[in-house]
Parts: structure tokens; sequence; C-alpha cells
């Protein structure tokens, strides 16, 4: 490490150092600590020690919530990734076409959320456009948000029909990043479609996933605004994933340090994914 | 291979079309001129433009839209620059602090939103920042998701190039900007995208941090839709078909700096 | 507003900046805009800025607000969330001299009798009525024809609603009787209070703060709400729209109904489609409606209270009820408010019938928790989850954490 | 595989610039084919359109009879060395070389066994569990030589395959190649800049110069009777010398007048109509401090400016008595020192001479017997 | 700068590979240094460790007397030609070859003055408004060695610049060097498998090999008195024929017997301490179809397995009584045939003898009057 080098790295960074430490790290220090009270956002929190967390495991609520997450990153994560880069790969190529196809897959993560979920609202409803499909699929209409079992899954192809354009728009940038000529000798090596794409494309794309694998997951196990819109957690808290019951807990009921103590638990499973995440890619660090 | 190149082709028309099917319904909900036929699936009468009309004269609606470009274009270029800085230093340089940042970052990401934004609302009361644009920009000005992204792309830099550059006695700051950032404009641009959408997104935080109706934003705007009793579905519809548009603008004037092959022909390799 | 700002007081009279915040209810913003420059002008030294916040999002602004300890002087709010807001000492107790009243029943006095009702806190009145409501019954001439039922005699017991909803009910149940509000927390408790309190239970015995779901009343209640109505049915604007498209033919609802319904559908038209009718009791039982209020509160850290509730005042002034609800629809329950011009359409009659017996559901801190958690019994007996026994211990159980 | 590879009228732009129009080769069935030209001339892109990584502006491609130009490069049966190598950053060496195997399905020992044999022959085999990135720049060539030579198809494009490698190792592996192309009998076109290649390795050598083959023909026919002087002062370093001269003919000779130079040749065997303007060439090996052996020679009277030493040879830089330059080899520590002043001698048999549009009119080797080289003449 | 390039004590290692231990080299100010070495053995390395892109595990370098092992590249006043060119792809020719001059804050139209006079030197003037990913290989490398030329920095570092040029424009880029070097007096390392380069454009060569300097010296040091058989072999192309003999000493002879061979050298010059069993080493150019001017030679009976023409030379490939074989270079067209048996001459001069370590204990130059290579000698 130089000191030429050193110095430059530290002046890159500071901005985004002082802007992480003000707005995240200090807030989580404050989370630490409140998780570890009751505090109603008015007056002062009064300490509570673990009492937020014991709560916390007995709830029966706490741990379907916690299921709910599971399946909705899982399957909110999974699909939007393989749909995305599948079609990412031949949207990467230049063309004026492919450019128009790219800004038409893109409409749904443009559009805000608040407008989306009534749309999927109205398409959900009785009658709407999901049981038209539905019928014309043969397999007719269907109580798709008002049965939790198949809440959770409307909610689902909302999601994924929103956040897979950006993930296109992501693999895209990657797939531009990556060497031709490496595509090119693999053709000449008589490697096909699915051999390059699985064989060079992916690896080679590597550091593309981490970054989407990570912050897919953080974001799905994160987000709440959408069954909260759609769904309201319903039916039967079927769609009711845990950052929700976290959201209603500080902003309803407020009970901000028991939201807190969920805040630090999902962030404690979130940093282990992370941080195995980068270390399994950490080798290719040139 | 033309058959395959077809192929493909017709996969992937298929599969817009069927992302852009509820998008029909949308224009039909957006049409109508009343919430009677919410089935979504046929037009009864044509609307689209007086409800457009009756939106943009509402007084509220455009200054809403004002505010989310400038909003969102603040925070989405602060951010790429934040971002670009950040996440270039912690792939191609070593310096002390450079563990921690990393750490921050993960941190950042992995912590929820929500949690976050009660004890930033109380520093930025302190500071008098509430109820002006710096408040409602400040907290959006970097992200976790920009800088890890950059960083991600600027691994693929190949080294050697940044050698060839420092031995031509360009100093860390020239290398940044005219190698690194060049080579970095997709992921740049990428993260302008993203981040321009999750603001053009943000309901929650113009609503707490703001309590200006000149300040507040465009979801707040379709969020205004909704009512005691249910919500006005054909305006609601056409105000976020309205709110599409400015991205999509920022999109399809941005897809054109996106292209392959920027690091063609540097290294051998 | 800066610390130099002038307030008003009962000396100074009305003066200063007030800000109000309340829900984005298009019709409204327009009437309270208009009122406001009415009264600045006829108080050139007050200047009320109002803010109008989408309705979904108004707590939790308020919430974060409130944290800072810079809240609004003046907000409209849900009644059922006074007691949270009291509780926490955010809310400023109604001050009589404020509304030129020399005390508090003075000031009660000039409202309907039960007005205050859902106003009150441990023994501390916060706030005035605003959108005042009881919920009755409405139905749908069309389909009580079709059914061969007298559309000019609704169901009157709870006995009957069950009668005729299984006669409107076909075969695939995709056509039901009576709807429940689903999937809301203040609706699902407004559809069960009549039930179970006209059966002479309770959701909850608010003095020993325990859930009382789980007695023959309750569970019987439970089982009764189970058993109508079709839970799979959607609708954009729920059990509304089921009733404006004649999904449903029954649907319990506030006044608001009369005019929300032919705004979903224009085809649908009071007295012709679709009508009102008191709320059923249990046969032989005592009627029993559920009534909600929004309420005008002043926070605690209020800079103007004087100058706040004087607005407030002026509002149930002269002919300002009733242009407020020709305009918005909203009553405001002053006393002989049912003889304003605007309020002679029946729903107007039927709610001022229903207000002596409207229970307005416990007044309670944590009502919002505790609700959720009857929202969940109530939708798991629906949805047929768990029986009605299992969901009414789960709820006292629930009830027993929140509030002890 | 019965008719190697063919390029018919191809025509390739970029942009604006033409860089061959209508372009013609033919590669026999497992003939060797070397390609040489200046940088820049379109070697590559030829290469890569035979390979089909870039299209045609016009024209066809055929390989073994077969039109592929519109075929997938993985459809063609050919192996290709990249310029700029094109190795899988992310796979070893190892990983590098059983790609296109595992692509061809080729059972797992049979891999094996072939990266074992191919590391070994490239000298490779300590390097087998690195990646590229870790590689020096002449390992990484030679993994991307194993790469196309592996898979054993039925053509190969070389392109510049041996450019980053030391002497020593060049000679093993042209030895490997040339005894690889022995065993496979496959069709290869080989880019290359190092003559030694060019001479030694190919059946025949195609001269490739500003969008058209000047010559394509033996090693010896491209070297001793070039075509044009571009193909004369291409091949060949240090590149032949050149001398504008006049001809005039006498009974039965013809005397070529340079500067001071008056040199005779025999009519016979020199073409009727030799132009009067021409240009004289002579590669630097055929100026001999002296000819003994008889040989009939023409007199070169100069003074030596400076001589490299290459250890092997001497380079001396001579100029003639009206100072133009003139370069000479000569055995090491040969010839005479620099400054002095001496006749050398160029044998007849060893000059070349031009026309003014560049075309070869005649070549000295025409003189000798049988145009091979001269027999044992001590 | 006066103290040119010091590499001292300097170790390197990659994991458990030690790539040189404690290696030293000192270039003077002004010197054109070439190393050469086996493909691996860590030459692009050492310039990138000179460079301050690489870092050493222990030891030293300093550049102009100052010590810069930590100093950050861009102050050690360098520039380099890296093996893998590292070109900008984003920028243009022109931008790639202004970005070290713009980020020294040369005035715009000197920038755009040398810009077109580079250009002009390296034959890219039509390439100037390309992107490296538009070019040719060699135009590639040309840009690279346009990016270190252009900037005049007191020391250069040249990896390979020239390997992807053709013969003739390579021939034309060592002139350039040679004349840029002349004028700018710079201190120049640069790393080269060719031979021409090696001997024409060092005042010194460096041989490297499994981590140390086999032999530093001036090229016709190193050519003539290869310290080692490495050295021996390593320069020079086809590589110097190596015969097992047993020395006896004679009166003031000593035989060397090799097979059938029986060879006599002057005891005077040979060292006291000749080993018994020794290696003579001879180049193929040292084997002679005849000599005749009188320089003492030794016979050297053998059979011509093949002969490979050249061009500009032939090699035979030859193998004497007892089937060794043995490579001789001879001039175009002459030494006997396939097939043929004839008796070489290799002048004494040109012999050379190492130990069984692989050291050398005699160089037949030694013999030449003052080891200068022999005068005319017509
Ligand atoms: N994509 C491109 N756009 C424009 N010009 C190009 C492109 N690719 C190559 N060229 C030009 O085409 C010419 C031929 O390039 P090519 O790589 O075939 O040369 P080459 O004969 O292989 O040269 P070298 O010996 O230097 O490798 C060059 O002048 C180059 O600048
Ligand atoms: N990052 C690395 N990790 C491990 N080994 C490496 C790494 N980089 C280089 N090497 C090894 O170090 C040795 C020297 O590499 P270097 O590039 O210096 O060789 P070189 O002398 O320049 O060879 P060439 O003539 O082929 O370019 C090689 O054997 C190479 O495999
Ligand atoms: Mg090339
Ligand atoms: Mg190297």
């Amino acid at each position: 490490m130089t000191t030429v080098e050193a110095r430059a790295g530290a002046g890159l960074a500071a901005p985004a150092i002082v802007y992480f430490v003000l707005f995240w790290a200090l807030p989580a220090l404050a989370a630490l600590y409140l998780s570890f009270t009751s505090y109603d956002l008015s007056g002062t929190p009064q300490w509570v020690g673990l009492d937020n967390y014991r709560e916390m495991v007995t709830s029966d609520e706490f741990w379907s919530s916690a299921g709910v997450t599971l399946l909705y990153t899982v399957f909110a994560v999974g699909p939007t990734i393989v749909i995305a880069l599948v079609v990412a790969v031949p949207l990467a190529k230049p063309g004026r076409f492919r450019a128009w196809l790219r800004g038409l897959i893109f409409i749904p993560a443009v559009m805000p959320l608040v407008g989306a979920t009534v749309l999927w609202q109205v398409i959900y409803s009785t009658g709407g456009l999901a049981d038209a499909l539905a019928r014309a699929a043969g397999v007719g209409a269907r109580p798709w948000l008002t049965d939790s079992d198949y809440a959770i899954w409307a909610l689902l192809v909302m999601v994924i029909w929103k956040y897979v354009g950006l993930y296109v728009i992501i693999f895209v940038a990657g797939l531009q990043a990556l060497p031709a000529n490496v595509f090119e000798a693999a053709a000449i090596d008589g490697a096909r479609t699915l051999r390059t794409f699985f064989l060079v494309t992916v690896p080679l794309l590597r550091r593309t996933f981490t970054f989407v694998i990570v912050v897919a997951v953080t974001g799905a196990m994160q987000s709440f605004v959408p069954a909260y819109l759609l769904t309201k957690g319903g039916p039967v808290n079927a769609t009711q994933v845990l950052p929700l019951y976290l959201y209603n807990n500080a902003f309803s009921y407020s009970r901000f340090g028991y939201a807190s103590a969920i805040a630090i638990v999902l962030l404690v499973v979130l940093l282990i994914f992370a941080f195995t995440q980068f270390t399994l890619v950490r080798s290719d660090e040139e | 291979m033309r058959i395959g190149r077809s192929l493909t082709a017709v996969a992937l028309i298929g599969f817009v079309a069927l992302m852009l099917l509820p998008l029909y319904s949308m224009v039909v909900l957006a049409s109508a001129p009343d919430d009677g036929d919410l089935s979504g699936l046929g037009f009864h009468g044509f609307a689209l433009f007086d409800n457009i009309g009756q939106i943009m004269t509402d007084g509220r609606f455009p200054r809403y839209l004002m505010n989310s470009l400038l909003i969102a274009s603040a925070v989405s270029v602060l951010d790429v620059a934040i971002s670009a800085a950040a996440g270039y230093a912690l792939a191609r340089l070593r310096f002390p602090g450079r563990a921690a940042l990393l750490n921050l970052v993960v941190v950042a990401l992995s912590l929820t939103p929500a949690i976050v934004m009660i004890p930033v609302f109380v520093m930025l009361s302190e500071i008098g920042w509430l109820n002006s644009y710096q408040g409602l920009i400040a907290p959006f000005a970097a992200s976790a998701l920009g800088v890890f992204l950059v960083r991600q792309f600027a691994l693929g830099i190949p080294v050697q190039m940044l050698h060839a550059a420092r031995v031509d006695g360009a100093s860390e700051l020239r290398i940044f900007l005219r190698i690194a950032v060049p080579l970095l404009r997709p992921a740049l641009l990428t993260v302008l995208l993203l981040q321009f959408l999750a603001q053009w997104d943000n309901l929650i935080w113009p609503l707490i941090a703001a309590s200006e109706q000149d300040l507040w934003t465009l979801p707040l705007a379709l969020s205004s839709f909704e009512g005691e009793h249910g919500i006005v579905y054909h305006l609601q519809t056409a105000a976020a078909l309205i709110s599409i548009l400015p991205p999509l603008v920022l999109f399809s004037f941005l897809q054109r700096y996106y292209v392959s092959g920027l690091t063609l022909g540097g290294v051998k390799r | 507003g800066s610390a130099d700002q002038p307030v008003g007081s009962s000396k100074a009279g009305p003066q200063g900046q007030v800000v109000v915040w309340m829900h984005e209810e298009p019709a409204n913003t327009k009437y309270f805009n208009a009122k406001i420059a009415e009264y600045q002008k006829k108080y050139p030294k007050v200047s009320i800025k109002p803010l109008y916040v989408p309705i979904a999002n108004l707590d939790t602004k308020l919430s974060t607000a409130f944290t800072t300890g810079a809240p609004p002087d003046l907000i409209k709010v849900g009644a059922w969330t006074l007691a949270e807001r009291a509780s926490k000492g955010q809310l400023a107790p109604l001050a009589p001299a404020d509304f030129g009243a020399g005390s508090l029943d003075q000031l009660k006095s000039r409202f309907e009798a039960n007005a205050f009702a859902a106003l009150t806190y441990e023994n501390q009145v916060y706030g005035t009525p605003i959108d005042f409501n009881s919920v009755h019954l409405w139905y749908r001439r069309d389909r009580f024809e079709q059914a061969g039922l007298d559309p000019d005699k609704p169901p009157t017991t709870w006995e009957q609603i069950a009668e005729y909803s299984q006669k409107l009910t076909n075969a695939d149940a995709s056509k039901v009787g009576l709807q429940w509000q689903l999937a809301d927390n203040i609706w699902a408790m407004l559809n069960f209070i009549p039930l179970i309190r006209g059966l002479g239970g309770q959701i909850i015995d608010e003095s020993s703060r325990r859930g009382t779901l789980n007695t023959p009343e309750g569970i019987k209640a439970l089982e009764y709400y189970g058993s109508l109505g079709n839970p799979k049915l959607s609708d954009p604007v729920g059990a509304f729209g089921l009733f404006a498209k004649g999904t449903s033919a029954m649907l319990m609802s506030g006044r608001f109904t009369s005019s929300l319904i032919p705004a979903i559908n224009p085809e649908a038209k009071l007295g012709k489609t679709f009508d009102s009718a008191i709320v059923p009791s249990w046969a032989g039982k005592e009627k029993v409606a559920a009534g909600y209020s929004w309420g005008w509160m002043v926070a605690k850290k209020a800079k103007n209270p004087y100058t706040a509730w004087h607005f407030i005042n002026w509002l149930t002034e002269g002919d300002n009820v009733n242009q407020q609800l020709s305009a918005t629809g909203l009553v405001t329950p002053t006393a002989g408010w049912q003889k304003l011009p605007s309020a002679s359409d029946k729903a107007s009659q039927q709610l001022e019938e229903q207000i002596p017996y409207t229970d307005f559901g416990p007044v309670l801190p944590q009502w919002t928790e505790t609700i959720k958690a009857l929202l969940d019994s109530l939708e798991s007996v629906i949805h047929k989850k768990q029986d009605a026994r299992t969901a009414a211990t789960a709820f006292d159980d629930a009830v027993g954490r929140i509030l002890k | 595989m019965t008719d190697g590879i063919r390029v018919e009228q191809v025509t390739k732009r970029y942009g604006q610039q033409v860089l061959f129009a209508d372009i013609d080769l033919h590669v026999q069935d497992g003939e060797f084919l070397v390609i040489v030209g200046p940088s820049g001339c379109g070697k590559s892109t030829l290469m890569r359109i035979v390979a089909g990584i870039e299209p045609v502006s016009s024209g066809r491609v055929t390989v073994g009879g077969r039109d592929v130009t519109h075929a997938h490069p993985g459809d063609r049966g050919i192996g290709m060395v990249f310029q700029d190598y094109a190795l899988y950053p992310h796979l070893s060496v190892e990983g590098n070389l059983a790609f296109g195997l595992r692509a061809h399905r080729v059972p797992k020992d049979v891999i094996r066994q072939r990266i074992a044999d191919t590391g070994e022959a490239l000298g490779l085999t300590d390097q087998l569990k690195k990646r590229p990135g870790q590689l020096s720049g002449g390992q990484r060539q030679r993994v991307a030589l194993g790469r196309a030579m592996i898979r054993e198809p039925a053509a190969y494009l070389m392109d510049e395959p041996l450019s980053n490698l030391d002497a020593a190792l060049r000679v093993q592996m042209r030895a490997e190649l040339i005894e690889f192309h022995r065993r496979t009998r496959g069709t290869v076109l080989y880019v290359t800049h190092d003559q030694v290649e060019a001479m030694t390795m190919g059946d025949r050598v195609a001269v490739l110069n500003e969008g058209e083959f000047a010559q394509i023909g033996t090693p010896s026919e491209i070297y001793e009777r070039p075509a044009t002087v571009f193909v004369a002062t291409f091949l060949g370093s240090p590149r032949m010398n050149l001398l504008d001269a006049t001809a005039h003919p006498y009974e039965d000779e013809v005397e070529l007048t340079s500067g001071e130079l008056k040199w005779r040749l025999p009519r016979k065997g020199l073409p009727a109509d030799l132009p009067e303007s021409v240009r004289i060439g002579f590669r630097p090996e055929s100026v001999h401090a002296r000819v003994d052996d008889g040989t009939p020679a023409c007199p070169l009277a100069a003074t030596v400016s400076y001589r490299e030493n290459l250890g092997n040879e001497s380079i001396l830089h001579l100029r003639d008595s009206t100072g133009r330059p003139i370069v000479a080899r000569l055995p090491p520590r040969t010839g005479p020192r620099d400054g002095e002043h001496a006749t050398f001698q160029v044998p007849l048999t060893d000059l070349h001479l031009f026309g003014p549009d560049g075309r070869a009119c005649w070549h000295g080797i025409e003189l000798a017997a049988d145009g091979q080289p001269l027999p044992w003449s001590a």
C-alpha cells in the first residue's frame, strides 16, 4: 500500500464513510439499544433487557411471519434472477430491436408501487384479468387475493413482474462488461448456447451474481411495501412478511423497541448471509 | 442457427407480451370515465385524456411531479458520484478504513430501512433539515446498493490498465475519473437508474420528513386517490400512467450509453 | 411557525398560525379550503395551514411528528386512536373555555348525547366529533326481488339475515347475501360488535382488561359471523364493490354508503336498486349498533390551542354543519343536526335513530393491536382456518398479552 | 475432409474502409499455408472470417467443400489460436484445454490423457492448475496454442501462435507443430511475422498486402522469385537492396547502369520486353566479401558506414560511391571494418530485376542450371 | 538522473514458488539493457517490480539513486510498454497517447504535435481516431510503445515491445527506438525474445534463468564468451552444438576425444585445471563447408540428414559418424545435398569448452589476436 494510494482511497471513500456512519451505523446502534427497551415513540425508552427477544421467540405471529418471509424470499429471488438472466443474455447484445424490448420489459419497474398494486388488485379481483387468463389456460378462476393459499403466490407474481426488469438491466450491464473474444473462443471450441451460458457466461458473471443475490435477498427480506399495499398481510396473515410485522409493530402499535429487536434479528441473519456470499467470491479478487 | 435466433426472438417477444399484459389493463382502467367496470378487460368509454387533464389541472399533481423529478435527479446524481468513488476505492485501492467501509455497506444493506427512519428523522430535526429539500435528499445521497454494485464491476477492470495509467504518471484521482469512470459506465448508469427509481417510488420518507405539501412527491399524490372507503381507480391509474413516463424517458435516453465491448482490446489475455 | 409568532387567547382573540393535519378526501379538501378562506377573512390575524395526508399514512406521519415533539396544532384523526395518543400525553384535553363554553357539560350539550363517547379516555374528553357514523343495514332491492323477497321489508333480526342470505346465495357462492367487510381492522370491529353486544357479550372487558370472546356469546357471535358470505370473493373496492355490483345483496355500512355505491357503479340507484334499514338485532334482544367517529384534537404541544379550538368551534356554528354535510357527507353531530336541510335523507334519519344504542368499541391505548387480534380471529373463522372456540381463545390470549 | 478451406470473392469493409475486396484463397486439404503481410493488412480479419466470428461483407467461405459462410463457428470444424489469446479467465490451464473436448463430449479419461500430453508438449506441466491471470505472456500463448491443437479438428487457424516465445522454445514449438501437422494432416492457415516459420513450416506462403494477395507460392518461390518489389522487400531481413537502374541492350548482353555501377547480364533468359527503367534487387546475404568459386558476379564498390554484430552474422551498412545505402550480411567477424572501403561481389544468380510497375521481370536464379540451390562446389 | 535503475537483493515469491531470490541488477544511467530468458523465467515480473506495480517480497529498488521500493509507480519517473499492452480501451489511439501527457499538464499544442510525431513514427497516422478494439494486434502494440515513448521519462521499461510486428516494421521500429534512445539518453530495460534486438540494441544483455542472472555483459561477450552452457545454448538459433568429450593433456596440446572425433587444441591459453570431462560447443554458423583463409580448424565428418532452406541461409541437419545430431548453417544454396557425406571445418577460434558444472572453461576466441572480430582476411 503506497501512501499515495492510501490517501486517494481514503479520499474517494470519505464521503461514503461519512454517509454510512451517519445514516446507517448510528441508526443501527440506536436500533440495537432500543431493542433492549420498551419505546412507544414518545417519552423515553424503558430498559427491559431481553424481554423483546423473549417475546419474539415465543410469538406465533413472529414465527409465522418468518416462515412467510422465507417463502417469499426464496420465490421472489429465485425466479426473478433466473428469468432476468435468461432474458438478459439475448437482450444484452446491441441492436435497436433489443433496446426496444429492454425498454418494454422495464416499464413495470418504473411504475410506482402504489400504482402497481392497485393495478394488480384489479387484475386479481373476481372476474379480473387473472381470472380471464386462468380460464383461458383451463385452470379456472381463483380467489387470488382472498385465499390464504393463493395470496402469497399472487403477491410473488406481482413482485416478480415488477422487479424482473430491474434485474434484466443489471445483468445487461454485467454482460456488457464481459470480454467478447472469450465468447468467440467458446463458439469455435464448439460450445452451443446452453454450454456457453453455463460454462462461460455464468462463471464470468459471478461478480454480478454476488451483487444480485445479496441485493435481491436482503431486499426481499426487508420489503414490506408490496405486501402492505396489495394484501395488508392477509388473508389470515398469509402474506404478513416479517418486515410488515416489524412495520406494524413500529408504527401501528408503537412498539418500537420490539420492532427494533426484530430488525436486529433480521440484520444478523442478513449479515451472515451477505458475508458468506462475500467470502465465497473473495478468492477471485485479482 | 437462424432458426435458433428466430426462436429466441419469438420467445422474447412472447415474454415481453406477457409482461405488458397488465399494462393493457392499466390503460383500460386509466381510460375509464368512472369506476363502474373494474374488470380491466375491455374498454367502456375512453376518457384517458380527460382523466389526465383532470389530474394535471388539479394543481398539486404537477408540483409533486416536479418535486419527484428534482429529488430523484439530485439523489441519483449524488449517489452515483459517491458510490462510484467509494465502490472503485473498495475494489481497486488499498487504504486504511477499507474493511470498515465494506462492513458498513453490508450493514446498510442488511438493516431494515423502516427502523432507520426514526433515528434519522430525529437527527434531521435536530439540525433543522425537516421540511427542506436537503432533508429529502441527504438520507439517500449514497446507497449501499450503489457502492456494492460499483465495487463488483470495478473488480472487473483489468488492474493492468490502472497500472499503466499510474506508470503514465496519472494521479489516482485522474485514474478514477478518466479510466475507471468511463469503464464503469454501465454500472454507473445502472446505479443512476436504480436510485432514480427508488426515489421515484419513495413514499414514506417524503411523507414523514416534509410537512409542507409543496415538498411532497409523486407516490403521495398517487396515494391521495385512495380515500377512506376505496380508491378512485380511473384517476389513480391515469396518474400512475403519467408517472411511468419520466423514468421511461430517462431510461430510453440512458439506453444508448449502455454499450458492450467497453474493455475490448485493452489487454491481451 | 417561528417562536415569536402571535398566538390566540380568549383575551386577544384568535390569531397566529394553526397547522392542521387531516387525511385527504377530495370533496372534503375542497370544502375545508373554502372554509379556511372564509374563517381567515373573518379573523385576518389567523393563518390556518392545512396538510392533507393520504389516509393510509396519516397515523405514521403523526407518530413520527410526535416523536420530535413538534406536532401540528390541530389534527383530525379516527377517534379509535385517541386513547393511543392521549395515553402518551400527546393530546391536550378539551378546553371548554376556548369554545366559549362555561363548562364541559355546557359544551357537550351543544352536541348529540352520545357524541363524545368515543372521544373520552380515562374520564377526560380530548376532542370534538366529526364524521359521526353508526353502521346500519344496506340491501339490494333488485337482488331481493330476484330472490322473491320483499324489498320493502328488509330483515330486522340476525336470524332473518341468515335466512335471507341463504336464499340470496347461489350454488357456487359467486353471489351471496350478506357479505362482511373483510380484511380491515375497523370494519371488522364495526361488523362484529352488533353481533356480540346484541347477545349481551363483549369483545373485551375493559375493567379487567381481558379478552372475553371465549364466552358462549362470543362463540355464538363468531360462529354466526363465520356462517355468512363468501370470503373468497374479491373486488378492488372490497365489500363496497361487491355490493355495488350486486354480487352481495347486503352490507353493514354507514351513511356515506348512499353516495359511495353510485360512485362505484353509476347504475346502482339509491331507493331503486339499493336501500338501507336499521341495524338488525337478535330475535328478542336489544338492538346494538356499532359506530365510529372522527375527532378534532389538539396536540398538547400545540403552540396555538386557543385559535385551533376557536376555529373548530366556528366550524360548528351557523350553517356550517349543514354546508359540510351537503358538500362532504360528513356529519358533525351537533344537537339537532338531523333537522338540517341536508340531513333529510333516510340514512341520516336511520343514523339519528341508532345513535342512542350505538357502541363505539373499546377505548384502549392498544386499540390497533387489539383490533388486529380481533381481525385475525374473525378472518381465521370465516376462512375456516380455525373453529370459533380456538379463534376465540387465541384472541383472548392475544389480548392478555397486549394489555398486560 | 476433401477440400480444405476456400475463401471466395470475399469482401470486408469496416465502415468506409475496405479491408479487402473480392479476395480469393484456396487452402488445400492437409496443406499448411502461411500468411504473411504487414501489420494491419487484414490477416487476423481473414482468419476471423474463416472462423466465422467476423461476418463477411460479401462473398463465400467453404470448409471441406461445405459452404459455411453463415454457419456457427462451432460447426466449421476448425480450431483457432487467437492473436490476443482469448483464454477463459475463470478456468485453469487444464480447464482451458479441456473446454473444447468437453463440448465435444470426449470421454473423461481421454481428456485427462490429452491434457497431460499437450501440457507436456507445450512445457506447461507445472502450470496446469494456474489461471491465465497467473501465467507469463509466453505461457498464455502456449495455452492458446494448446487449446486449438488438443481438439484435433480438420482445420486450424493460427494467428501468430509463437510470437511471444523465446527463440529456444520457438524452435521446439515449431518442431512440435510440424510433427503435429504431419501426424494429423489437418489443413492449417498460419499467420506469422517470423521468416523462419514462414520459410520452414509452410507448404505455401501467401503474401497479403493492401487487400490482395501479392503472391502465393512455395517458400522458395516467394523468396527466390518474388513477384513484386513488395514481396521481395517484405520477406527477408534486412530487406533486399534496391537500386534504380537503366537497362541498355547490347548484342547478347544487357548493361545495367546505376550511379557509377555498370553491370552486364547475359541477354539470354532476359525477357525481350525488358523496360529501360528497371530496379535491381539483391539481398544483403548476396553481397559477398569475395566469391571464389567461379560463379559470375558483379562488383560493388562501397564504404562501410557501420556494422552490427548479431553474433551469428554481421550486418554491414554500406554506402556506394554515390552515397546510396546498401546492406550486406556477412558471416560473423568477417569483412571490412567501419570506414574501410572495399569491393564486394554480388553473384549474377542472386540478382532480381523489377519493372517500373513494381512487378518482377527477371530473377537471376533462372541462370542456375535448374533453379535448384547450386550444388556443392568446392 | 545519475544512477539508472538498481535492483538490490530482491526476492519475489508467488505463494510457495520462489521466482527469484536476492537478485541484483544495476542498469547504468542512460544504458540500454536487454533482458532475455526463457518464457516464464520472471522477466515481466522483474519489470513490474521496477515499475512498482508488483510488490517485492523483500529487497530494494532504486531509480536515479532514490529508493522507490515503496513509491507510487507515477513517482518513479518511468515509462512502460506492457507485454499485454494494457491500453485504455475507451480512448482512441490519440487519447491513449495523450493520457500521460495530459496527466503531466503538457500544453495542448505540444500534445497535439507529439501525437502527430509519434503517430507518424509508429505508422499509426491513419489509426489515430480508432479505439484499441478496432486495431490489429501489431497496431495495438505500437500504441503501447508510443504511449511509453511519447512522455520521455527518465527510464523506460519495455516488455517485448516489437513481438507482434512484421519483420520490415520491426527493423524500422528498432531503428526508431535506437534513434530515440540516442536522442533522449534515457535508461532502458528491454525484454525481448528476438536475437537481433538483443544483439543490436543493448549496451548490455542480461540473461535471466531460474531466478538468477546467468550472465550480464555486452552482446558480443554474451555471444562469444557465454558464461554457461545455458547462456551458450539459449542465445543463437539454431542453438549451439554440444558434444561430450574427454580432454587428454599432451605436451603443449590438449586432445579432445568425442566419439570418433579427435581434436587438438594448443595448450597455451587453456586453463590449467581443465577438467577431464568437458563439453565442446560450437555454433551452427561455425560449421563451414570449407575454410580457406588459413584459420586453424577442426575437421568434422558428417552426413546431411536434411536441410532447411530459409531463403537467406540454409540449415543443415547433420549426423556425425556416431549418429549424434549436429546443425550447420550455411549460405543459401551451398553445401552438400541431403544424404551426402562431407567433411566440414570448425575453426578453432569458434570452439567453446564447458566443464561438467556447465560453466565455461575456455573460449576459442581467446586465440584470436585481441578477441575482436577477425580482420578482413582476403
Ligand atoms: N472493428 C474494427 N473497426 C475498424 N477497423 C478495424 C476493426 N478491426 C480491425 N480494423 C482494421 O482492419 C485492419 C486489419 O486488421 P487485422 O487485425 O486483420 O490486421 P492484421 O493483419 O492481423 O495485423 P497484425 O499483424 O498487426 O495483427 C487494421 O488496419 C485495423 O485497424
Ligand atoms: N499471480 C501469479 N501467481 C502465481 N504465479 C505467477 C503469477 N504471475 C506470474 N506467475 C508465474 O511467475 C513466472 C514468471 O512470470 P513472468 O510473467 O515474469 O515471466 P516472463 O519471464 O515474462 O515470461 P514470458 O517470456 O513468457 O513473458 C511464471 O512462471 C508465471 O507462471
Ligand atoms: Mg493480427
Ligand atoms: Mg513476460
